[in-house]
């Protein structure tokens, strides 16, 4: 017999839900017959507000775009602009640049570590990975000056250049970090409850994958090997030795799994960035920001977060603003229809696990 | 990557009338098209060609020409390629074709454009808000919507900054200085 | 003896002194703030500590933290949200956008002024606070506590026409707002 | 998987090792970390060093800076004296104001706290409100971070002995990319307007040249400067002085800018097009003026704009004055200012060559002819040395000998030439004497550094082979047995500080007599004015003190009909001195006529 339907909302206002968003759930006993999202709770219209800003100001809103990972959308900004203009950038900036996004990368898994246990009831995890992401955003604010916003990464190169004795203190904190991570492996990969959990749950195959556009973790969990690092190398990444996992399982676990082999190639990375980083400029300067134009074009330049590909478009008109600055944000297609459908004969109950796992993040989408 | 672009252009301009084509140097090819044949475009690129990645919508208000350029951006994983497809629709009445059975999200990407810059979207069937809720008037993103003075409008700003003074109009006071009108659009 | 005057500030005495160390503040991520409330609740910064916790649902919270700019459309749940808290209960604006609209000043969709709907208690300012200056926030709120003097909920209800009229200047008469029910 | 895990439940036991280990919290309020050495966190305005151009509160993209008056800071030339204020309710703290600070004042401190309960208690006054922020500055800028371009993009210029070879111009002017990046450093500010005499409007035509509108940029010049290109060869710039970007780095090039500006109009014709200025209707008043210098040009060209009758009465062939006979051709071609000449005539402007005023003309006429009557007379004579031996052959003015070679007349000063003075007439006669073909010594009383004369003057100098001999007290001219200059006798002084704190004096020493053998000797240490041609009544009506025309600041001399302007008026002895006052008295006239009308 089957049950009554009833529609459940889940959010704006639940603990449960990655960021200020809400899904109606129609369901039966506990299970999802459909879901719809809803969102624009968090649209403060950036995009609207940088074709009113100049091309340097408007650089100050691109971090706070996603704010679990500030420094992907920062080093788009750069990108997108620096190939409008065909600015040069020193290789000095370029190996600081991968350094930061290797960083925000880590600190973002640190992140996901704690909200993907945290949504299954496991909150011991949460208290050390967020505790020990700490240890990245101190990092961040010797190098930067903040430990959220970094506006760091601008067009031309970075802000400044690395603080004496920086490279050492990344390399203990990764050092310490390697470490943990194999505590974490203890809590969490080795725990029955999270197998149970995640195992089975909220699968999104090859062709859902393909069809919705699917990135980043997601679609490397499902068997693809796919990263913008290695198909549109940026930056230096071209130069770096790291590996791409997959996993064939497409749930949960798969995509767990995926994250924290990841998450070690970052670790990977930095360390080989920090071997490799020439000296030099760190900046190739600007003009005076007030009456710096750029030449009329337009570019689309991605990064990989841990989300997945993020893009900006970028056009300008010629002038001293940006005529359209669109972020396409990993988020956008997890997000929405993508959760839409995965959610769909889903429990109740892993609802929040399956969000947190596809990485949604409702500043990204909402912009 | 040559012979990848000059594959694609052979095919698409063999396939589809009005094509026109950009080259970039990087790995970037851009198409402008007619707006009605852009599923037939996107499908082709999809299924022949092996652009199976919609990585992007977009769409530019081009107020001076009357016209929204809405830009598709397509991504090979094998050949590594970023296909641009371009159309422009007037800005009057804007209407596009509906590509959310190609790719099924760019159901979101629709919704966003419908309501963000007022572009209807031929049988797409999704709710009718996205981001904002019970909005009247103009479609935001629309470059005639003033936010500055929406806002000013609409919200409350603090008190306590009226004793702020402008930097050249103290100095021109303390001078006598006399800018001429036709000098004061170059005034900081 | 009770309604004796000394007593009763005994009793107030009393009162504020146990408010002030069970701080329970609702788990409601209203803007990009809230990323900085999980390092302040876990092991570096560790909230608890001073009583300040996590709650789940508004009927079990004290404080309604405002973590940044409020779109219109949060507007509304937030406002709903704070109506469904029981007494006492407190506000805290977190960020520069919640005191002159900071970053948001000339967005069409997020609210500048927090105090025109919203009774405020405190404010923390920064883009972001660090954790630091979200424990200190959490401390001045203590102090006013304390010192009875956190009586926003109080203000909400007297003046709860002029918070409701400005709240309907912004979101219109289409959507549903409950009335006022405590 | 079996239904029960034994591994599974057992390893997350594990985390029971971390039991007992010291935890990482930071038991805030009683201990805490301080914040990062580049911490971004409240701003912190040394408020000496600030110099109120608000480019802050240009930058910030989130309105957040205001620029205010601030108890006790009175602000004069290159400083507005307002100084910014932060909303702390809109900062978003990018610190983009601290990267655009030209002079380094707006720093950001590692203080962050700012807890309050009263939401309107977040303006904040750098410097004002935390003077203890000095202590813990964390986010600065400084030359090499800066957003600011400190470095002026260098004007070509022909090489120094390149130069002496003929009167070629040397400064090759900027071309239009490079005049671009040097208008785009501009932070319009402003700041430079209130010490150009003549407030010349010069952030918007910068901003013009920066958007490539030179024609709007050309307009806005000559809103208020008839004589422009005259200004973008040879100003004394005293705009370039107090710009914001001069505080830590090379002021932009205002002058070099204009003259691009002015030299995008090649011809008279062009320049009318241009400029299109409104002619009035002609309102039958007549002013005469006496003098086509600066001022006279400028008052004639203003009057004539506003509808009146102007002619200029000119003693010598040519118009310009000092600027025609007094700079050498290589600084100011002749072509420029016949150019400018020309178009000022066209715009109706009468002139007289060759008419001089108590000579061919009597004062008295012009002044019952006209309804007000301007005087631009300058200061033609020079001083004299007053040593020995001044009036023998080969001794000379440097003001007649400029002069002299302006008017195209061929001079002969011999192999070896000595300039007394520091000034730039010194300079210029010294640089003139080595085209030439002289070899040139400069003799100044007090030190290089104290020379009055432009320093890029002094630098073209000394690159042309110019020698300076500072702090030198010339006694005596020797002449040989036929009257001619045959050396000059001179003592080395030392520099002795002034009691009542003015500069230094040179002070003789004894017995350190030199001679210098030479063929010519020039004179350069000053002018005076002739005011020979005021006969009669004028000379009561009209006074003079200490050899200058008695004005009020309309220009207006003890005369309610005469006005006067120029050199021989005020002391500081520059054409946009002369340009300012020549647009003062323009006004002045037009608004008394106005009240006769």
């Amino acid at each position: 017999m089957r049950e009554k339907a009833t529609t459940l909302y889940f959010g704006p206002q639940h603990p449960g839900i990655t960021g200020n968003m809400m899904i109606r759930l129609k369901v039966e006993g506990d299970t999802i017959v459909k879901a719809t999202t809803e969102v624009g709770y968090l649209h403060r219209a950036f995009e609207k507000l940088q074709e009113k800003r100049n091309w340097l100001q408007s650089f100050t809103m691109m971090c706070r775009f996603c704010v679990p990972e500030t420094d992907p959308m920062e080093e788009l900004y750069a990108r997108a602009v620096e190939t409008i203009e065909g600015r040069e950038v020193p290789e000095r900036a370029k190996y600081i640049r991968v350094m930061v996004l290797e960083l925000a990368r880590l600190a973002s898994f640190m992140l996901w570590y704690g909200g993907q246990n945290g949504s299954l009831g496991l909150y011991t995890m949460g208290q050390w990975s967020v505790g020990d992401r700490n240890y990245i955003l101190d990092l961040f604010e010797e190098l930067t000056g903040g430990r959220v916003y970094h506006m760091y990464i601008w067009p031309g190169g970075v802000r400044r250049d690395l603080p004496k004795g920086f490279e050492q203190k990344v390399i203990k904190t990764m050092d310490y970090l390697e470490k943990r991570l194999g505590d974490y492996d203890d809590l969490m990969f080795d725990n029955a409850i999270f197998k149970k959990r995640t195992q089975g749950v909220g699968i999104v195959d090859k062709d859902t994958a393909v069809e919705h556009g699917v990135v980043g973790a997601v679609l490397r969990g499902c068997g693809i090997k796919s990263d913008i690092r290695i198909d549109e190398p940026y930056e230096v990444y071209s130069k770096l030795d790291f590996e791409v996992p997959t996993s064939e399982g497409a749930d949960i676990w798969a995509r767990a799994l995926v994250r924290r082999q990841e998450a070690r190639q970052s670790i990977r990375i930095i360390r080989q960035v920090i071997d490799m980083m020439p000296g030099g400029a760190v900046y190739n300067k600007i003009p005076n920001p007030q009456k710096w134009k750029l030449p009329k074009g337009d570019a689309y330049v991605r990064v990989e977060s841990v989300r997945g590909e993020v893009g900006l478009y970028a056009v300008s008109d010629g002038g001293t603003m940006p005529r359209r600055i669109h972020l396409r944000g990993a988020a956008y297609v997890h997000g929405i229809t993508l959760l839409e459908d995965v959610l769909v004969g889903e429990n109740i109950a892993d609802v929040s696990a399956i969000m947190n796992s596809l990485g949604t993040c409702p500043p990204e989408i909402e912009r | 990557m040559k012979e990848i672009k000059a594959k694609l252009i052979e095919k698409i301009g063999g396939s589809f009338e009005n094509v026109s084509v950009k080259d970039h140097d990087s790995n970037r090819l851009d198409f402008h098209v007619d707006t009605n044949v852009i599923p037939q475009i996107l499908t082709f690129l999809k299924v022949n060609m092996g652009y199976i990645h919609l990585s992007h919508i977009s769409c530019v208000d081009w107020i001076e020409d009357g016209e929204f350029e809405i830009v598709y951006i397509v991504w090979s994983p094998t050949e590594k390629l970023k296909v641009f497809v371009r159309t422009r629709i007037s800005r009057e009445k804007p209407l596009l074709p509906n590509i959310d059975m190609i790719w099924r999200q760019a159901n979101t990407y629709e919704r966003e454009l419908r309501e963000m810059y007022g572009v209807e979207v031929d049988g797409l069937v999704a709710d009718k808000e996205f981001l904002l809720e019970d909005w009247e008037g103009m479609p935001p993103m629309r470059r005639d919507f003033k936010t500055e003075e929406y806002a000013q409008n609409t919200f409350w700003s603090r008190d306590g900054r009226e004793d702020a003074v402008d930097v050249r109009e103290e100095i021109i006071k303390r001078s006598r200085e006399e800018i001429p009108d036709f000098a004061k659009k170059y005034s900081r | 003896m009770i309604n004796d005057k000394n007593s009763q500030k005994i009793s107030d005495f009393v009162q504020n002194w146990a408010r002030k160390h069970s701080i329970w503040v609702l788990a409601y991520g209203t803007g990009c703030g809230a990323i900085e409330i999980p390092p302040t609740m876990t092991s570096r910064y560790d909230a608890e500590r001073l009583g300040v916790r996590g709650a789940a649902t508004p009927r079990q919270a004290d404080v309604l933290l405002i973590t940044g700019y409020l779109t219109t459309k949060t507007l509304k749940r937030v406002i709903r949200v704070y109506e469904q808290m029981q007494d006492p209960k407190y506000v805290i604006g977190f960020g520069s956008c919640t005191i002159n609209g900071g970053m948001y000043y000339d967005s069409y969709n997020t609210i500048k002024l927090l105090d025109k709907y919203l009774p405020v208690d405190v404010y923390i300012n920064g883009c972001m606070p660090r954790p630091e200056s979200v424990l200190a926030g959490f401390g001045k709120l203590q102090e006013l506590i304390a010192e009875g003097k956190a009586n926003g909920a109080k203000e909400y209800k007297e003046n709860h026409k002029y918070y409701r009229d400005n709240l309907r200047k912004i979101i219109g008469n289409k959507y549903e707002m409950p009335e006022y029910n405590w | 998987m079996s239904f029960f895990d034994l591994k599974g439940t057992l390893k997350p036991l594990t985390a029971l090792k971390q039991f007992g280990k010291k935890p990482h919290t930071i038991s805030y309020p009683k201990e805490s970390t301080e914040a990062a050495e580049r911490y971004r966190g409240l701003h912190y305005n040394e408020l000496e060093e600030c110099i109120g151009c608000g480019n802050c509160s240009i930058i910030c993209q989130n309105k957040a800076i205001d620029m205010i008056h601030v108890e006790g800071i009175e602000g004069s030339g290159g400083d507005s004296g307002l100084r910014p204020r932060v909303d702390n309710g809109r900062c978003c703290w990018c610190a983009l104001c601290v990267e655009v600070c030209p002079t380094g004042s707006l720093s950001l401190t590692k203080d962050y706290m700012y807890v309050s309960d009263d939401a309107d208690s977040f303006l904040f006054t750098p410097g004002v409100d935390n003077p203890e922020g000095k202590e813990i500055l964390s986010f600065t800028t400084s030359d090499g971070v800066s957003l600011n371009t400190f470095n002026r993009v260098p004007m070509p210029e022909l090489e120094g002995m390149e130069r002496v070879k003929s009167f070629a111009e040397v400064v090759l002017g900027y071309n239009e990319e490079m005049a671009l990046e040097e208008a785009s450093r501009c932070i319009s500010c402003g700041l430079c307007t209130e010490v150009c005499p003549e407030h010349m409007h010069i952030p918007e035509y910068i901003n013009a040249i920066a958007a490539g509108k030179n024609d709007d940029a050309v307009r806005i010049i000559y809103d208020n400067n008839p004589l422009p290109e005259m200004c973008g060869k040879v100003c004394t710039r005293r705009c370039e002085d107090v710009c914001a970007i001069a505080v830590r780095g090379e002021a932009v090039a205002i002058r070099w800018l204009k003259r691009y500006a002015t030299e995008t109009a090649q011809t008279a014709e062009i320049t009318k097009e241009i400029v299109n200025p409104e002619i009035k209707e002609p309102n039958g008043y007549k002013v005469g003026i006496v003098g086509a210098g600066p001022a006279g040009l400028t008052a004639g060209y203003y009057l004539a704009l506003r509808g009146y009758d102007v002619t200029i009465y000119e003693a010598n062939a040519k118009a310009g004055g000092m600027t025609m006979y007094g700079i050498p051709k290589y600084r100011f071609p002749l072509d420029s200012l016949d150019k400018q000449i020309e178009y000022i005539e066209k715009i109706g402007v009468k002139i007289k060559y060759n008419t001089k005023v108590g000579k061919d003309i009597s004062f008295e006429k012009i002044y019952t002819e006209s309804d007000a009557v301007f005087m631009g007379v300058g200061f033609p004579e020079a001083w004299t040395l007053g040593i020995d031996g001044e009036d023998a052959k080969g001794s000379m003015q440097a003001v007649n000998f400029l002069h002299e070679v302006n008017a195209g007349e061929k001079i002969d000063v011999g192999k070896k030439v000595a300039v007394i003075g520091g000034g730039n007439v010194a300079i210029d006669a010294a640089r003139v004497s080595a085209r030439l073909g002289a070899e040139v010594t400069i003799l100044y009383r007090r030190r290089v550094q104290d020379m009055p004369a432009d320093w890029e003057e002094i630098e073209g100098a000394e690159q042309e082979g110019i020698n300076i001999v500072p702090q030198t007290i010339p006694v005596k001219i020797l002449t040989d047995e036929k009257g001619k200059v045959k050396a000059i006798e001179y003592l080395m002084a030392e520099m002795v500080a002034d009691d009542k704190g003015g500069r230094p004096k040179p002070v003789a020493i004894e017995g350190s007599n030199k001679v210098l053998e030479l063929d010519s000797i020039m004179g350069a240490i000053g002018q005076q004015g002739d005011y020979s041609f005021l006969e009669g009544d004028f000379e009561a009506k009209i006074k003079v003190e200490r050899g200058r025309i008695v004005v009020d600041e309309n220009q207006q001399t003890t005369d309610p009909k005469v006005y006067a302007g120029g050199d021989a008026v005020n002391r500081t002895a520059d054409a946009i001195s002369a340009i300012a006052d020549g647009f003062k008295a323009c006004k002045a006239i037009d608004a008394a006529l106005a009240e006769k009308r």
